[in-house]
């Protein structure tokens, strides 16, 4: 049998199972979930292996599988985080209510993305992405928390995309006589540019919205915050990369050839205002999870913008960030679960200094965020400073001003999340909060070395990277296991800068705190600090947790003030009356309804000369 | 007003079915499929009344159909008007009517025969003379009807209603049932009996086996509706 | 004998009149009886469809006489389909009613007779060669249909059918008029002569009868603005009967729809076509927003399922062949999963009497079963796959693209959306939220079970594995874009002599 | 003269038919209206047995009268419809006034327009 | 190996400079400030003097491992931002010339951009571990006045980047070289925009709220005292050293020898100075918005004229 059909057998079978299972023992449960986690990556990082491919028909269409070396990087993020995720999620998921479909939603998910990345056919890429819209849908309202709001929005808007996608299938079908991927790509230049442009535009409405781009991206922060926080790791890391996937297949793949690819540089446009305003939402946040999700939105408008500006340096860029930001994202919201399982909850005004109860998870959300910032030595920066690269190559200014505000601008909120959680006062309600079980520190610790990793050697993924680019056409880009090059010929390379940082960390680090270490020594607790001489009570309020960046706000109030969901909603509104109104037409009166079948009848009679023509 | 929009839609249906009719002159005679029936109705059955040919033969199935509509609307009756009969009498046990008068009672009680007989005639006769099953079930059950506002206590018994409609129906499917498997063409319907000869009694084969059955049920069912109708019972449901 | 068309109508006859006098015997052979009868039929449908292929329909003769001067019954792979599938749905519902509610024996007796004659009529107004012999189909299944939407008596049910009776009279006398022009203009009945003889008919006279049929069956086949009495007739018949207006009848009255407009009338592509699109397309939309804004869950159904019908008359109205493939699909996914829909509503809504959304609250906890089989029907409905749904959407915007109609597609694609909003809505009250105080929950009977079961397994196995069926989509789809294949088939002699 | 025969017969059956309508679609009255569809009914068989008329012709029956006779006989089609349409007409009839009879228990009137307990 | 050896002395030179020059100026801030209002003020080595008694205080107060790691974190920043800047022009002649290129060909503009940001959030993160609101609120303040300046000062940059198509400060240095003038006279506007966003980036007033020395007790670094402080005290002379050397190399035709560094820096270092003497201080919202005023308006310009 086929490997590729092994591997969507594990998951989906494991999907199903995983339910069945908890319906009737935990333990049974946990038993499945941990063998899916460990099966699933071992069988895909040993036996599938680009160009496998499967093809067969169902239903009349031929549909075919496999990997590329494009699918197969986002193929990687997905395999690692996602078992990753699951091994977390068994730490993490305290209630044991309806486990069973947390669980089989959560798989099939993954089994949704990996059916996208080996979809060889548009429409097998459609069943899949629909599977893994309707699975992440599940989870998005698993907690019961705001279904009516968020999980319609998120639904309304994952349905606009995947049909206006739906659309495009069908009508390069109707031109091409054929869904196969492949084919479409050879024969595009033969439709006409109005077709193109359609078909193009659909097509990218459909990726945008998983992406989250400017005018779509309204779902997402509630969306990423109502989902149970092991899941948002895998949907803000991995699930919305199928949308920067499926924005590079279109731009770059099928369209590359074609007068069309040059939306691609509105598409970075809106990228770059999404990062922004995204990013000033999540400032502005109380809530650490509601943080990280625009904080999330923010971070694939810069991928969005890497993809769209098209440049061999920026797709190169964007792809490399959709990887990273599946890694830190994922520790992000990884520690984030884990402060809400120990604390219970994520509300910044309310917990605060928890370094010292849960050392292992600071760490790990510190070089994510490290990695966020792109603040080298850590690998975030890698993308940061290609993408700023490529921006300014193509000459693209003020795009370049715009992704360099939204990222100053990163660096507040970055501190508010590390400083709203785990540094500031430790009020003794939060002391006996204790560090986060082994299962859900160990997949934080193992992302946050590789970010460390990736801050040195960001080589060890551009190899696959740098393949994936040949199959979108850009053919021998070059790449070093830790030098970055721009296109004017200028360099960073990494290896001095960690060197050089490290080394004068360690020799200040061994000074302060070996040699220079015979100062007393003070037992000491957050509230000795200086207070202009006076104590403070017990009772003082210290912690600063409120209103954390008032001043910026009342800069930024004059565009704040517009929130594109509310135009939505009043927008839903809109139709909602008109539809009201529109029942009014069923009178609830019989002879009404007999009028309009005479009516009906009439009109018909005196239209017919228009209808049949004579 | 809305009468005024009304008149005015219908003024404008009207005129299109005029003009589509007005093209079909009155009275001329046209080709179809009805000469056929006139040819074959008395030489292959030996039916004298075509339309009987047609009724039961030609578009028997229609004639299942129209049955069952008439057992249908008694059933459905049955359904819509009494349910969860309770014991207790409800809020309007009697009807109000008042008796009709000597007269009419008299007569009626001496109609009655008749009636029946010339139903039962007419439905006998059906393949020979006009009328047929219908008209004879609808005799019939005229003459109830004539028992039924005459006597404000009569009552049909429903049981042997049930009982009639239930087995003329049944020798009306049966006697189709047996035409698939005894007739030449093994048909539903199918005539397998002697077909005898033109204007006897005896001849038509199944057609006046069936007529006569439907005759039966028409009458059965028509008297059972017309006695439904009359004699609503309060139910005592809480509608 | 044992397998043929005529059985379809003739054992639920023999049966309906043998009923009464079974009940005398041993009361519940009245409800085991009928059910027996609609097992044999669904095994019959089977056995038939086997052996109907395009090139070979199974036409029966009533009486001996051959088309057009009797009437016959016409299995085409066409026909055939769409009788399958009312008569195994027709048992699968008889199933789920065996146990539902705890009725009469005198209402169990006519509850299930006139069951029976919906289906039959169904079963005849497909089948049936003859025109006029489709009317008085139509009139049995109308009539059952009044009395099944009047059977409860706690209900407004007598309301909704006396307006779904008051808007059938007039679909009668359109269809009687239709066919008095047809039959003066052409002397017959019989609808592949009268396909033969159309030509023979003057242009005005065609329209005006094209135009009665097009309403009076538009009514059946609930086209806006004819579908007054739907939304009544479906939120107050019992959850079964509600399902098989959805899965049966429904799905007679648009046959007979595309049956007349296909075969009978050469006018499909006069402009024929266009109309029932233009007409499928308000219907859909006007249907689909008006659910959106429903607080009543069978009313809410209701207005869904007049959706559906409005997407089944834009993929015939196409009129292509991968329209009428679409089209059939969605026909069969439309009977399939709006049945499963009602009949799990029914248990969701069953001690309410309002049938509110709102008081769907926590039944995800209270009916797990039967609120995850509505979740799965909703999920269907909408078009998610792996569920049979998908594959029916896909092909219907096929169809629709390769026709050039961009406009259209979008609007079924934006009122997809739409659908999903409403669906999705109920499925989080189902699960999300508290369960009010003191709700009384009647627990779905094994039989239920398994009819919504089997219901949604069918679900599953055409959406993970379609082509279970596309086959016979495919058969079905050829044999009625064929139109002369039909003519010749049932009247050979007439259709030589014709051509010279 | 044969014209005017032709509109004076078939204009009247119409006619008959849209009085029907007429009833149905403005009386308030539920018996009215079932009136109404009555009326619409014979209308229509009205026009239709006219249909099938052909001047000079006998009832269709070979009695022993016309036997060998090459006499000219009406249409029997329509007249065989007419019956099935009669019959049918007479089952929705009665069916309409029992569910009269149910929504007058229910709602203590007949008027159409207080009846409107299911809409929108 | 000489070759290495040479370069880990010219990197300890570089550093030696950079933290001499940059407390000396620091303490010639002082007195000037004084002098201006009229006071005697501290001598210029004043600085010296407190980093040497902080740096041998005995007391050694933390919090915790953020407060104990920040200082290193911003030290080890500093010195390394040092060394991705080319102190001297290559064209110079100097027997000391070679000591300091360092690692400046192995870094460019954006980097250093990020580099020079970093420290500052590490000392952020130190700051919030301490748990005093002042701390808090001194980032809260530091972070929002940063989001501020940077954007005309990137806007500068990158229209230098833009205009002569390369992105390392040794590029834009060769390109002066080449056209012969300063680039502050060839492209002035982008010199004006970074030229005024330059006193947010060294906390003078009018830009000192984040400090506040008077009401918030220094801001961030309130809760640092003995090595830490003289820790950072050292990395913010580098930092000042950083900075003003980045604007005279980019903006003022850099330095040839050590001299006419010094004077350079010098001269550009009192611009901010005398700035803050004269000027009251900015609400941090009127610092954002005076950064976004008309700096960033020259920073438009100054893209749109880098872009014809």
């Amino acid at each position: 049998m086929n490997s590729l059909i092994i591997l969507l057998f594990i998951l989906g079978g494991g999907a199903l199972l995983s339910y069945f299972a908890f319906l009737s023992k935990h333990a049974f449960g946990q038993a499945v979930v941990w063998l899916v986690a460990i099966a699933s990556p071992v069988y895909f990082f040993t036996q599938v292996a680009v160009g496998e491919s499967f093809s067969f028909s169902l239903g009349g269409f031929e549909l075919a599988l496999g990997f590329n070396h494009y699918s197969w990087v986002f193929a990687l993020l997905i395999m690692v985080l996602s078992p990753l995720s699951l091994i977390y999620s068994t730490g993490y998921m305290k209630s044991r209510l309806r486990l069973g479909t947390f669980y089989f939603s959560f798989i099939f998910s993954i089994f949704g993305m990996m059916g996208i990345l080996m979809s060889r056919d548009l429409v097998s890429l459609f069943i899949f992405w629909e599977i893994m819209t309707w699975a992440s849908y599940l989870l998005v309202i698993y907690r019961g928390k705001d279904v009516e709001h968020t999980g319609i929005k998120y639904m309304i808007f994952s349905a606009v995309g995947a049909y206006s996608m739906f659309m495009a299938i069908v009508i390069l079908n109707r031109e091409m006589h054929s869904f196969d991927i492949a084919t479409v790509i050879q024969n595009f230049g033969n439709m006409n540019a109005a077709d193109q442009w359609l078909t193009g535009i659909l097509l990218l409405i459909g990726f945008a919205v998983k992406s989250a781009v400017m005018p779509l991206h309204v779902w997402a922060p509630g969306a990423y915050t109502n989902t149970p926080t092991s899941f948002t790791a895998v949907f803000s890391g991995g699930l919305s990369k199928m949308g920067v996937y499926g924005i590079g297949l279109v731009l770059l793949n099928l369209y590359s050839h074609s007068d069309f690819s040059q939306v691609g540089i509105y598409l970075a446009w809106l990228g770059a205002i999404t990062a922004v305003m995204a990013t000033f939402r999540a400032v502005f946040q109380n809530d650490a999870k509601k943080l990280l999700a625009y904080s999330s939105v923010a971070q694939l408008g810069y991928i969005v913008a890497g993809i769209g500006l098209g440049t061999e340096l920026s797709v190169f860029a964007g792809i490399y960030l959709a990887i990273l930001h599946g890694a830190f994202k994922g520790t992000l919201f990884m520690a984030v679960g884990a402060v809400e399982r120990q604390a219970g909850t994520t509300d910044m005004t309310k917990i605060s200094g928890l370094i010292k109860n849960m050392p292992w998870t600071f760490f790990a959300a510190l070089v994510a965020i490290i990695a966020l910032a792109g603040i080298p030595p850590v690998g975030g920066f890698v993308g940061k400073w290609m993408l700023y690269e490529a921006a300014i190559n193509s000459e693209h200014m003020f795009l370049v001003i715009l992704i360099f505000i939204s990222s100053t601008a990163a660096f507040l909120y970055s501190f508010r999340f590390l400083f709203g959680l785990f540094l500031g006062q430790q009020e003794e309600e939060t002391a006996h909060i204790k560090e986060a079980p082994a299962v859900m520190v160990v997949p934080m610790i193992l992302l946050s070395l590789f970010l460390v990793l990736m801050g040195t050697f960001p080589g060890i993924i551009f190899k696959p990277i740098a393949a994936g680019m040949a199959e979108l056409g850009f053919q021998g880009v070059p790449w070093h296991m830790s030098v970055l090059y721009n296109m004017w010929g200028d360099s960073v390379n990494l290896t001095y800068v960690s060197i050089t940082f490290g080394t004068v960390f360690l020799l200040g680090l061994v000074y302060i705190t070996l040699i220079a270490r015979k100062g007393t020594k003070h037992k000491l607790s957050t509230k000795d600090i200086h207070t202009a001489g006076e104590i403070p009570k017990p009772e003082d309020n210290l912690n600063y947790s409120l209103d954390f960046y008032k001043p910026f706000e009342r800069v930024l109030s004059p565009l704040l003030k517009h929130k594109l969901d509310v135009y939505y909603n009043e927008f839903g509104k809109g139709l909602e009356a008109l539809f009201n109104f529109m029942r009014r037409i069923y009178t609830g009166n019989g002879q009404t309804y007999a009028l309009y079948v005479v009516v009906f009848l009439v009109a018909l009679i005196l239209l017919s000369g228009r209808i049949f023509g004579i | 007003m809305k009468k005024l929009v009304i008149i005015s839609l219908l003024l404008v249906l009207g005129y299109s079915l005029m003009n589509t009719f007005s093209d079909i002159e009155f009275g001329k005679k046209r080709e179809g499929i009805s000469s056929y029936f006139l040819e074959h109705s008395p030489d292959d059955l030996q039916v004298a009344n075509t339309v009987t040919a047609i009724v039961v033969s030609f578009r028997g199935f229609d004639t299942l159909g129209e049955v069952t509509v008439l057992f249908l609307a008694a059933t459905a009756m049955g359904t819509i008007l009494f349910r969860r009969r309770s014991k207790h009498t409800g809020l309007n046990p009697q009807r109000k009517s008042p008796q009709a008068s000597r007269i009419v009672q008299a007569a009626g009680k001496l109609l009655f025969p008749a009636i029946m007989i010339l139903g039962a005639y007419v439905f006998i006769h059906g393949h020979l003379t006009p009328g047929g099953g219908f008209q004879g079930g609808a005799i019939i059950a005229t003459g109830f009807l004539l028992l039924l506002i005459s006597y404000r206590q009569f009552k049909v018994e429903h049981k042997y209603v049930t009982w009639i409609e239930s087995l003329a129906g049944l020798s009306f499917v049966t006697i189709g049932l047996l035409g698939m498997i005894l007739g030449p063409h093994n048909s539903f319907l199918e005539n397998f009996l002697n077909v005898g000869s033109l204007n006897d009694l005896l001849s038509g084969g199944v057609i006046a086996l069936v007529y006569i059955a439907v005759g039966f049920k028409v009458g059965a069912e028509l008297t059972g509706i017309l006695d439904t109708l009359i004699n609503i019972r309060e139910t005592g449901d809480i509608d | 004998m044992v397998a043929n068309p005529i059985l379809y109508i003739a054992l639920p006859l023999f049966t309906a009149f043998l009923v009464p006098l079974l009940a005398k015997l041993w009361k519940p052979l009245v409800r085991i009886v009928p059910g027996l009868v609609l097992a044999y039929l669904a095994i019959m449908s089977v056995v038939l469809m086997q052996q109907v292929s395009p090139e070979k329909p199974i036409i029966a003769m009533i009486a001996g006489w051959k088309a057009p001067w009797g009437i016959n019954l016409v299995f085409t792979s066409f026909s055939g389909f769409i009788a399958s599938l009312i008569s195994i749905l027709a048992f699968f519902i008889w199933l789920y009613s065996f146990g539902f509610k705890k009725v009469e024996f005198d209402d169990a007796q006519k509850y299930f007779i006139l069951f029976m004659l919906l289906t039959a009529g169904s079963i005849g107004v497909v089948l049936t060669g003859d025109i006029f012999n489709m009317f008085v189909f139509i009139e049995i299944t109308s009539l059952s249909a009044y009395a099944l939407t009047a059977f409860y008596k706690g209900r407004d049910g007598a309301e909704a059918a006396f307006k779904f009776l008051l808007i059938g009279s007039f679909s009668s006398i359109m269809l009687l008029l239709g066919i008095a022009i047809l039959y003066t203009y052409t002397g017959t009945l019989n609808m592949a002569h009268l396909a033969l003889l159309m030509p023979q008919v003057p242009m005005h006279a065609k329209i005006t009868s094209f135009l009665l049929f097009f309403v009076a069956l538009g009514i059946e086949a609930e086209m806006f603005p004819l579908n007054g009495w739907a939304p009544d007739a479906y939120s107050q018949a019992p959850g079964p009967i509600a399902a098989s207006f959805a899965g049966i009848l429904a799905k007679a009255g648009i046959y007979a729809l595309i049956r007349v407009s296909y075969t009978i009338f050469d006018l499909g592509d006069h402009g024929g076509f266009e109309l029932l699109l233009v007409m499928g397309l308000i219907t859909m939309v006007v249907s689909e927003l008006v659910a959106m804004r429903q607080e009543n869950l069978r009313r809410m159904l209701a207005y869904s399922s007049m959706g559906q019908m409005g997407l089944i008359m834009i993929a015939f109205g196409l009129g292509t062949k991968e329209g009428i493939y679409a089209g059939l699909f969605i026909m069969f996914n439309h009977a399939v999963i709006k049945s499963l829909l009602f009949l799990a509503s029914a248990y969701l809504v069953y001690y309410t009497s309002r049938k509110k959304i709102s008081d769907l609250d926590g039944f995800g906890k209270l009916l797990p079963l039967t609120s995850l089989l509505f979740g799965l029907g909703a999920f269907a409905i909408v078009g998610l796959p792996p569920f049979s749904g998908f594959w029916s959407k896909l092909s219907l915007l096929i169809a629709t693209a390769n026709s050039h109609m961009e406009f259209v597609l979008a609007t079924v694609l934006a009122v997809s959306v739409i659908e999903i909003i409403y669906y999705f809505r109920v499925l989080g009250r189902l699960y999300f939220r508290k369960a009010h105080k003191e709700i009384k929950v009647r627990k779905p009977t094994w039989n239920s079970v398994v009819t919504m079961i089997v219901l949604a397994l069918v679900i599953i196995a055409v959406g993970v594995h379609p082509d279970f069926i596309t086959g016979l989509l495919h058969n079905a789809a050829t044999d009625l874009a064929d139109k002369a294949d039909y003519i010749q088939k049932i009247i050979p002699d007439l259709f030589s002599q014709t051509l010279n | 003269m044969n014209q005017i025969l032709t509109y004076s017969v078939y204009g009247s059956a119409i006619l008959v038919m849209l009085i029907g309508i007429y009833a149905v679609l403005t009386k308030k009255n539920l018996i009215k209206i079932v009136i109404g569809l009555s009326i619409m009914d014979s209308g229509f068989n009205l026009l239709l047995v006219a249909l099938g008329y052909i001047k000079g012709g006998t009832a269709p029956i070979f009695s022993p009268a016309v036997a060998g006779k090459d006499v000219l006989m009406v249409d029997p089609v329509p007249q065989a419809l007419v019956l099935t349409a009669i019959v049918i007409g007479f089952g929705v009839t009665a069916v309409a006034l029992s569910l009269v009879i149910r929504l007058y228990r229910k709602h203590n009137t007949i008027k159409i327009d207080e009846i409107k307990t299911l809409k929108w | 190996m000489d070759d290495i050896l040479i370069k880990i002395l010219g990197a300890i030179a570089t550093v030696i400079l950079a933290f001499t020059v940059g407390m000396t100026y620091g303490g010639l801030s002082r007195k000037v400030i004084a002098r201006i209002q009229n006071r005697i003020g501290p001598p210029w080595y004043q600085n010296f003097i407190d980093n040497a008694k902080l740096l041998f205080k005995v007391s050694n107060i933390n919090h915790g491992f953020m407060q104990h790691v920040a200082p290193l974190w911003l030290i080890g920043m500093s010195v390394t931002t040092v060394l991705f800047i080319p102190v001297l022009n290559t064209g110079g002649d100097s027997w000391y010339n070679s000591w300091f290129p360092n690692l400046n060909f192995h870094g460019d503009l954006i980097f250093l951009l990020y580099l020079m940001v970093i420290g500052s959030l590490g000392m952020a993160l130190g700051a919030g571990q301490t748990g005093n609101p002042n701390s808090a609120i001194g980032v809260s303040r530091g972070l929002t006045q940063m989001v501020g300046f940077e954007v005309p000062w990137v806007m500068a940059l990158v229209a230098l980047m833009i205009q002569y198509k390369t992105t390392s400060i040794t590029g834009l240095m060769a390109a002066a070289e080449q056209q012969g003038t300063w680039l502050a006279f060839s492209s002035p506007f982008a010199t004006l925009a970074a030229l005024l966003a330059m006193p947010g980036m060294f906390r003078y007033s009018p830009f000192d709220i984040v400090g506040a020395p008077a009401e918030l007790a220094s801001g961030p670094v309130s809760e640092f005292g003995g090595k830490y402080l003289s820790t950072m005290m050292t990395s913010g002379s580098i930092f000042a050293f950083v900075k003003l050397t980045l604007y005279v190399d980019i903006f003022f035709g850099g330095a040839n020898n050590l001299v006419e560094l010094v004077i350079k820096t010098f001269i550009l270092y009192m611009y901010p100075v005398l700035w803050g003497a004269v000027s009251p201080r900015f609400r941090t919202e009127q610092a954002v918005r005076f950064f976004w005023g008309w700096p960033v308006l020259f920073g438009i310009i100054a893209l749109i004229q880098a872009s014809l």
